[in-house]
């Protein structure tokens, strides 16, 4: 995608509602080395093809949306709740 | 074969047989001192550099494209040297230094043209990050002028200087910025690279990075492996990619930027103009085209193309900044994959890997650096050591807090 | 001490509330009909619990004297709405009633509304949202947040042919300016 | 009229005559014609002069693939140059003028350039104006640009409107002739939400030039059948004289409608364009197919023309294309226009048939056909008169006005490569066919290969079927009854060049890319397909190689022995056809280019004699000018004085505000702030930074604890909406166990800021509560009640100007009551507005920094914040990177103040500073100017500067260096507190 997301809360909406945040990445732990803090902050995979990706939904339910897209065609696979999202891995 | 109006004069007389191969097609060689991946603008300046300047000739730039299908060829022009910070200025200046002098260099007619690039200001506070600006342009000895309302107005007349939303105060003129045509820019260098001895090996894809203990030993790639005692990466939107292939993770991510150009038409815009209160940035081909192009799309990508929200929002600060383009028609859209760093500043630098050389992250910036970018990835590569203009391009920047972030974005490349 | 406000310094009743939207004037053909609603009460609703649907609650505190009023904005977040401006007691007995499950703000001088339905209705919004306004897609009592043109809105379904659009205070008059020039091919 | 205007047949009025003008001249067409048939009708062949070579051009199509008869069309501010002839329906009074032409169309002096052609081949620009090198800019490349570019745009400004606007359907359709109208006759009558949508006037695509009969009906009246009934059906919406120009993500698809680019005076409630953006569940296209054009030498003069083209003009505006008719062709599309030719009662010369046995046709028995054939020259000047034919080993001249040439069709598969997909080569249709990935849309009637109307007709009707079959429509397939007297067109093996060709023969006309071109092209390594598209400029013309491409991919097979599947295609974009800025802009230009934010305290200001300026969205107030007062200067210092010696009132409405609840709100701020905010008590506010996750100042603000779970936050005006998206990314994404609630309250409180020694006592009078400073001291954060009780509002004890001052926030539609009210209790004690111009001074004066200081770049410790940055606690945002050897490094740049050593010199915001006796160089900057004001209070330029080692150099004398001006100002860094350093008045 990059045209339409479709909001788990709001259904089917263009791009500009939104604002695009990037690699849904992980948060470290508090205490963690500062060389995991810097790779976190500024080192990124940047993978061509499959891609999990923070979406804020700011002209909408204002959530923050992770959104599984593919960088090479542009495909979106499923749109989830950051929270949801976040459930879904912990339990996984 | 040297170019000049004698050789055209001569060969139209001969029914314009007679011309030779800009570049020859050579198969890989088992062995090369130096290999480069990446046949676009800054690839094949590099091994230019690296055969003029350092005499180092037993070079091959592998291409998995077509000789400058990369962004090199879907830019939208703009030269200039209007940087704020240390680390940068005096670099991009180096660089406007070579453009100056690139025809005669390459005999090859890249149309570097000096029109001038204007940024116009809508804002006290814009003013003052200008005037920030200029002054720094002014104590490197770069040409940099300050305009009001008025002289904007001189110079660009249709403007929209009656109802804008966001009036027109002023602009930040650098007369030395312009454009280059782009594919002329590969083409010069390529040919220029190959007749020193490079070779230009197009439609060979880099697929791997052989390592042993420490060091690497050459390139897999679709044509087959290729050995070499250096190894330099210049791969621009695919940096990572490549990158990865030698197990380093870098300060990157891919994104898409669009770029336009409208049907052909009579002379309408002479330099280039910036819009200040969006993102717009206009000038005029050679061939009558309007160029223009204004913000990524925001998503990494890897596509080469953007969608329709992105292409109404540059048409919108169009038309806003420049009233006039109402009824003109675009003509193509485009989109070019660029490595957006995480402060907006490149990177040319060894990495841990002993002949491993890096030259990426020019975002959306690195037309205008082609040549300094060339010329000081070739000086690294010769010398294991910085080229003077080059030194704060670090690789360890990020770690060690030592950023060159000209927007203060931070670390969200789809900011810069 | 009430007392020491001195008479001269209190705004009189009929100039305290300044709206918005006083100068724009109500549009009206026959295929379509635009007009600012009074500035009622507007009172955001957010449910402690995610996930927690207080909807049939809210509908019990409603002063029922506008259609739909009690609107879905995000998950767990709901908008009660009504055209008259509640008094400070008023207000404070909705918002206390509500505080086990929910945490209330009051948006009332926040949000201004304005009402646009008519034959055409579909057709003008369309020129704003890209929300599929079909009433299929779309049925009487939907709400949603959504932006028209450049702006963030919060658009409800209150009849067939009828819309509630909900927008900032800031950004009223430019609303109304846009949805005028939206509708111009109707008036 | 003219004799070329058949006297009957055609969808032309004949009653209804047009009145028109091409280059001054006054000419005549009917209701029903485009530009071009009109101008043919007219006899007028020549229409226009090529890029480079400046040859006299042609109409050489009916439809948008037109590269030759672009004209500028329109006068003043409604001049549209390149406008295709062939796609501009004819208007009363419609003014069209030639291009690329001096003096005149007839007599052009860059005709010269032809003669020249041989020094002016593919590239030549880049092998010389190279010496001497200043004439590059000087004059070479200032005549280039004269010479290159095809119509003259206007420079004023549009006087008509755009729109834009969204669509959803269940099917959308793209092409309404036999395929099109029978996939949204399918889908629509089984209820699906159907889009058809086509660029010409009407529906009917190809029908609309056929003479077969379609279920006992002429395929004209057919076709107007067929869209009268989907017009009745309300699930239909049918957009003609709309262009879908891309396919996009998602199965979005952009178009553009015309509504008024083909009336005398446009209607100023309508817009002249607007553009969709269609949501389609499915896609089909039916787009047709395109002829390919012969190349052979002279085939770009007028009188020569695609035999489709030639074909429509017959039968669809009833234009006769000559007196003399010569065919040249591949296939049976020429067979159908001599037929056609024939029945209109034109003189066919003869059909040139390059293939060795074609199928014999009925109804042209007459026409002498040379087979095995080829026309290896046109010859004639600014118009046809013979061609050379070589058959049978023998050459032979025919005089001929008109040359039909058809080389085969090309199906229009633009739109399905728009996403990636590359086209595949077809041996057996000899054509590129649609990519296979394709996701969402399906391809119907001759764009699919299919061919014949009785085909096409089923073809799409099956497609749709099938496409809203998968949506869940119950659908049943669509009969139309027998076809007569379609002629079928196999595909035919491609003469890619002419053996024998003799002159000029041109592959992109628009560009005067010929076969010698490419042959260089090939010759001097640019034989890649996408390197000799660059080089020779072939498919970049406004047609972008509808024409042009697949013939010149064919004859670089033949140059290097490849087949079209190795050589490929060059890469399809959007747009299909060009689309103007004003379509794609809509209403957002000019003032509507963004949208306005307003205060609401905005007419209180504007009453009081406030000056506006943008900022960001916002209107704020600068200054309030006064009777007698000349300068902006003059009103600031006024009002600046004021606040320090009465009382001033300000409308800080634009600061964002965010209420924050719940039980973990404290923990929460904690976290977003890198101050301590656990231990604040109810009824107070503290200051707090914000940092990025990378250690620099984010933003900052006060935060009032209301109660134990309530907090009242404040930002900057500048990052409100970032602030609150990144509050919202903390308590949604990094700590959702937290309990805490966020919403955004800026719009409904008016905040006013109340300064100055006699703020206490205004206030004092609309404030129920006490507030005295026991009552209410510095920080001091609660709910008061205003006016006996009528409004409740919130107060804030903080000041931003240094002195005794309030915050005070009411319902927004309270505000401009509360302000008045405030003005009138302040009169006696002398309250005056002030601007955010005074506000700037008074805070510069204080040393507060604002954003531009905080610029990004810096950390706390640089503005002398360090001690704030928590190093007890466990976790914040910005923590774990701020000990970062270059965020820690001595030799930082630090806020500092600034002061010119003569009061009267003064600096500006933006200068930079160098050591007092430095050369002027980058190596010896040592910071810039943040802000500077004129400070009524010291007398003189005062100014913030970030300066390296700042903070050890006070007192230093360095010079503020600005270059751009000429001015380099004397200054001492000094404290950058210049008014009450110890607060006093502040905690009055
Ligand atoms: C739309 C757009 C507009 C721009 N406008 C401007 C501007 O106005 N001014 C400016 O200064 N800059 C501009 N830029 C940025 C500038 O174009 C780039 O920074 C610059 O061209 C990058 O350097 P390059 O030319 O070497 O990149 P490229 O031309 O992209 O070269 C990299 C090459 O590496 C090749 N490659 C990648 N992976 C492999 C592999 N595995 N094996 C072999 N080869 C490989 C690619 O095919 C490509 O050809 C713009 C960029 C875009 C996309
Ligand atoms: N003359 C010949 O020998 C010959 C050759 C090929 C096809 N044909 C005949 O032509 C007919 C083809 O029928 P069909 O329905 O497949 O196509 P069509 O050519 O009848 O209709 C296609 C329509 O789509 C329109 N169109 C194309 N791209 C568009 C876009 N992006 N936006 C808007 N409109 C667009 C075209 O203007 C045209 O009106 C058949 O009857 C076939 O036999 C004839
Ligand atoms: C400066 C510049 C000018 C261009 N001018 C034209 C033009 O006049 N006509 C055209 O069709 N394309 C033009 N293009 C776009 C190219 O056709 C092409 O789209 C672009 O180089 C990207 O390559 P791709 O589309 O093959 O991926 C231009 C591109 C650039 C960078
Ligand atoms: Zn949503």
């Amino acid at each position: 995608m990059a045209s339409l997301v479709s909001c788990p809360h709001c259904g089917l909406r263009p791009k500009e509602e939104f604002t695009i945040r990037g690699a849904a990445l992980r948060r470290p732990e508090p205490d963690a080395s500062p060389e995991v803090w810097f790779e976190h902050v500024y080192l990124r995979d940047n993978p061509r093809g499959e891609h999990e990706e923070y979406w804020h939904h700011t002209a909408g339910c204002r959530r923050w949306l992770v959104v599984s897209r593919n960088t090479a065609t542009h495909e979106t696979g499923t749109v989830l709740d950051a929270a949801a999202h976040l459930k879904a891995e912990t339990s996984a | 074969m040297r170019y000049s109006a004698f050789s055209i004069f001569r060969n139209a007389l001969r029914g314009n047989r007679g011309w030779a191969p800009a570049w020859r097609m050579p198969d890989p060689k088992p062995h090369y001192d130096v290999i480069i991946v990446g046949g676009g603008g800054h690839g094949l300046a590099t091994a230019y550099y690296l055969a003029k300047e350092f005499g180092i000739r037993n070079v091959a730039v592998v291409e998995k494209g077509y000789l400058g299908s990369g962004n090199v060829g879907r830019n939208t022009t703009i030269i200039r040297s209007n940087y704020l910070l240390a680390g940068n200025n005096p670099f991009y200046e180096f660089s406007l230094k070579l453009w100056e002098g690139l025809e005669q260099d390459l005999n090859f007619n890249a149309m570097v043209s000096q029109r001038g690039v204007l940024n116009l200001y809508h804002s006290d506070a814009q003013r003052d990050a200008y005037t920030k600006r200029g002054n720094a342009m002014r104590l490197h000895g770069v040409d940099a002028e300050l305009l009001d309302r008025a002289a904007v107005r001189d110079m660009v007349p249709f403007l929209d200087f009656e109802n804008a939303r966001f009036p027109v105060m002023g602009g930040l003129l650098q007369r030395r910025g312009g454009t280059v045509r782009h594919d002329g820019v590969a083409w010069g260098y390529g040919r220029g690279a190959d007749s020193l001895g490079v070779d230009i090996i197009q439609h060979c894809e880099v697929t791997g990075i052989r390592r042993e203990n420490g060091r690497v030993t050459g390139v897999d790639t679709t044509r087959g492996f290729i050995g070499c005692s250096k190894l330099g990466l210049a791969a621009a939107g695919n940096s990572s990619r490549v990158a990865e292939m030698a197990g380093l993770k870098l300060p990157i991510e891919s994104h898409v930027l669009q770029a336009f150009v409208s049907e052909g038409l009579k002379p309408f815009v002479d330099g280039v103009v910036t819009y200040g209160a969006g993102h717009f940035y206009i000038s005029q081909s050679d061939k009558g085209g309007l160029v223009f192009g204004g913000d990524i799309d925001g998503y990494n990508s890897y596509a080469q193309r953007g969608n329709l929200a992105t292409v109404e929002h540059v048409a919108e600060a169009g038309k806003a900044m420049m009233p006039a383009l109402s009824r003109i028609r675009v003509l193509r859209s485009w989109g070019g994959i660029m490595d957006m760093s995480m402060d907006g500043s490149p990177i040319i630098d060894r990495t841990d890997l002993d002949n491993l050389y890096l030259n990426a992250g020019w975002c959306y910036g690195g037309f205008k650096a082609t040549p300094a970018s060339g010329y000081c990835f070739a000086h690294l590569l010769a010398h294991d050591a910085p080229h003077p203009t080059a030194t704060a391009f670090r690789l360890d920047r990020f770690a060690r807090g030592l950023m060159i972030d000209e927007r203060g974005a931070g670390a969200q490349p789809n900011l810069h | 001490m009430p007392d020491r406000a001195t008479p001269s310094m209190t705004p009189p009743a009929n100039r305290l509330h300044r709206t918005v939207l006083s100068e724009a004037k109500p549009q009206e053909s026959e295929s379509i009909r635009i007009a600012p609603l009074p500035e009622g009460h507007v009172v955001e609703v957010l449910a402690k619990t995610t996930g927690a649907d207080l909807r049939s609650n809210l509908e019990s505190l409603t002063s029922k004297d506008t259609a739909c009023p009690v609107r879905a904005g995000g998950p767990g977040q709901w908008f009660i709405v009504g055209n008259r401006p509640l008094s400070r007691s008023e207000m404070d007995v909705l918002l206390k009633s509500l505080e086990p499950k929910a945490d209330c703000v009051d948006q009332s001088h926040g949000r201004i509304r304005i009402e646009i339905g008519g034959a055409k209705v579909e057709q003008v919004l369309a020129k704003g949202t890209a929300v599929d306004l079909a009433l299929c897609a779309f049925p009487v009592g939907h709400a949603t947040p959504t932006q028209i043109g450049h702006v963030s809105t919060h658009l409800t379904r209150t009849a067939q042919d009828n819309f509630e659009i909900m927008v900032l205070r800031g950004f009223a008059q430019s609303l109304w300016d846009e949805i005028c020039l939206m509708a111009r091919e109707y008036t | 009229m003219t004799s070329y205007r058949l006297s009957g047949g055609g969808l032309i009025d004949r009653s209804t005559p047009i009145g028109f003008s091409f280059d001054g001249r006054a000419l005549e067409g009917y209701q029903g014609d485009t530009l071009a048939s009109a101008l043919l009708a007219n006899g007028q062949q020549l229409v226009g002069r090529s890029f480079k070579y400046h040859r006299p051009r042609g109409i050489l199509t009916a439809g948008s693939a037109e590269p030759n008869a672009l004209l500028t069309v329109g006068t003043g501010p409604r001049t549209e140059p390149n406008t295709r002839a062939t796609m501009q329906e004819l208007y009363e009074g419609l003014e069209a003028k030639s291009q690329n032409r001096w003096p005149s169309l007839d007599f052009d002096a860059g005709a010269l350039n032809g003669l020249l052609s041989p020094f002016l081949g593919a590239g030549f620009y880049y092998k010389t104006f190279m010496w001497p090198a200043p004439l590059w800019e000087k004059l070479y490349e200032p005549l280039i640009r004269r010479a290159a570019g095809l119509g003259k745009a206007t420079r004023e400004t549009d006087p008509d409107s755009y729109e834009k606007c969204w669509a959803h359907c269940d099917l959308l359709v793209i092409g309404s002739g036999p395929a099109g109208l029978a996939a949204a006759l399918t889908a629509g009558r089984a209820g699906a939400r159907v889009i058809l949508i086509d660029e010409h006037s009407n529906a009917g695509g190809s029908l609309l030039s056929e003479t077969a009969i379609i279920h006992g009906m002429g395929a004209q009246d057919f076709a107007a059948r067929i869209a009268s009934e989907l017009a009745s059906l309300d699930n239909v919406r049918i957009l003609t004289r709309t262009t879908v120009f891309g396919w996009y993500d998602d199965n979005v698809f952009g178009a553009v409608e015309r509504l008024q680019k083909h009336v005398s005076a446009p209607k100023a409630h309508l817009p002249v364009e607007r553009l969709w953006r269609i949501v389609a569940k499915r896609a089909l296209l039916a787009t047709g197919s395109e002829e390919r054009p012969l190349v052979f030498g002279g085939n770009d003069i007028p009188g020569v023309m695609m035999a489709s083209a030639m074909r429509s003009f017959l039968n669809r505006h009833a234009v006769a294309p000559g007196k003399a008719v010569a065919i040249f062709t591949t296939n049976t599309s020429g067979y159908a226009l001599a037929r056609d030719l024939v029945a209109a009662g034109v003189n066919v010369e003869a059909i040139i048939d390059s293939r060795a046995e074609p199928e014999p046709v009925p109804g042209i028995e007459k026409i002498r056909v040379i087979k095995e054939g080829l026309v290896t020259e046109a010859k004639g000047g600014r118009a046809l008169e013979a061609i050379t034919i070589a058959h049978g080993g023998k050459s032979e001249n025919l005089k001929a006005d008109a040359l039909a040439m058809s080389g085969g069709f090309s199906p229009i598969i633009h739109l399905a490569c728009h996403r990636g997909g590359k086209p595949v080569w077809s041996e057996e249709n000899s054509c590129f066919l649609a990519p296979q990935n394709r996701t969402g849309i399906s391809l119907a009637g001759s764009v699919n290969g299919v061919d014949g109307i009785a085909a096409c007709l089923n073809d799409g009707a099956v497609r749709a079927a099938s496409l809203i079959q998968s949506l869940g429509f119950p659908v049943t397939a669509q009969e139309f009854g027998p076809v007569e007297g379609d002629m079928l067109c196999p595909p035919s093996p491609p003469l890619w060049s002419v053996p024998g060709s003799r002159g000029k023969a041109f592959v992109d006309f628009q560009n005067d890319v010929h076969t010698g071109d490419l042959d260089l092209a090939v010759r001097e390594g640019y034989g890649d397909v996408e390197l000799a598209k660059r080089y020779t400029t072939n498919g970049m013309a406004t047609d972008q190689g509808k024409l042009s491409n697949v013939n010149a991919i064919g004859l670089l097979a033949e140059v290097r022995g490849l087949s079209p599947a190795e050589i490929g295609t060059t890469t399809f974009r959007p747009f299909y056809t060009p689309v103007s800025f004003g379509a794609l802009t809509g209403t957002a230009h000019g003032g509507h280019f963004r949208p306005v934010r307003k205060s609401p305290l905005h007419d209180w200001a504007a009453n009081n004699g406030a000056i506006f300026v943008e900022t960001g969205l916002w209107y704020r107030s600068s200054w309030f000018t006064r009777d007698g007062e000349t300068t902006w200067r003059q009103s600031v210092d006024r009002e600046v004085l004021n606040v320090r010696r009465n009382a001033g009132i300000c409308d800080v409405s634009m600061l964002g505000k965010i209420e924050i609840m719940g039980a973990d709100a404290a923990e929460f701020l904690n976290r977003v702030y890198a101050n301590g905010f656990l231990k604040l008590p109810v009824g107070k506010a503290r200051y707090g930074l914000m940092l990025r996750e990378d250690g620099h100042i984010f933003d900052d603000g006060t935060t009032s604890r209301l109660a134990e779970d309530r907090y009242f936050m404040t930002t900057t005006t500048a990052y409100a909406a970032d602030v609150m998206s990144h509050l919202e990314f903390c308590a949604q994404v990094l700590w959702p166990d937290l309990d805490v609630r966020l919403t955004s309250v800026t719009d409904h409180w008016a905040q006013m800021a109340i300064a100055g020694p006699k703020a206490r006592s205004i206030l004092a009078n609309i404030v129920d509560d006490d507030i005295s400073n026991a009552a209410f001291p510095f920080l001091a954060a609660r709910e008061v009640s205003l006016f006996g009780g009528k409004v409740a509002g919130r107060l804030f004890r903080i000041s931003f100007s240094g002195e005794l001052a309030f915050e005070l926030a009411v319902p927004a539609g309270f505000g401009e009551a509360t302000a008045d009210a405030i003005m009138e209790a302040g009169r006696p004690h002398g309250i005056q507005p002030y601007g955010i111009e005074a506000l700037s001074v008074l805070r510069i004066e204080k040393g507060h920094v604002t954003h531009n200081e905080i610029n990004g770049t810096v950390v706390p410790a640089d503005l002398g914040f360090g001690r704030m940055v928590s190093s007890r606690k466990p976790d914040f945002v910005g923590k774990h990177l701020i000990n970062r050897e270059g965020l820690v490094a001595s030799d930082r740049l630090q806020l500092v103040g600034l002061i010119p050593v003569d009061p009267k010199a003064r600096f500006r915001a933006g200068a930079h500073i160098l050591k007092a006796d430095d050369a002027a160089t980058l190596e010896n900057d040592q910071g810039y100017v943040t802000s500077v004001a004129y400070s009524p209070h010291v007398g003189s330029t005062i100014g913030l500067a970030l300066v390296r080692r700042g903070f050890e150099r006070l007192g230093e004398e360095v010079v503020a260096w600005n270059g751009l001006h000429n001015e380099v100002t004397r200054c001492h860094l000094c404290n950058p507190v210049f008014v009450d350093p110890d607060n006093e008045r502040l905690h009055a």
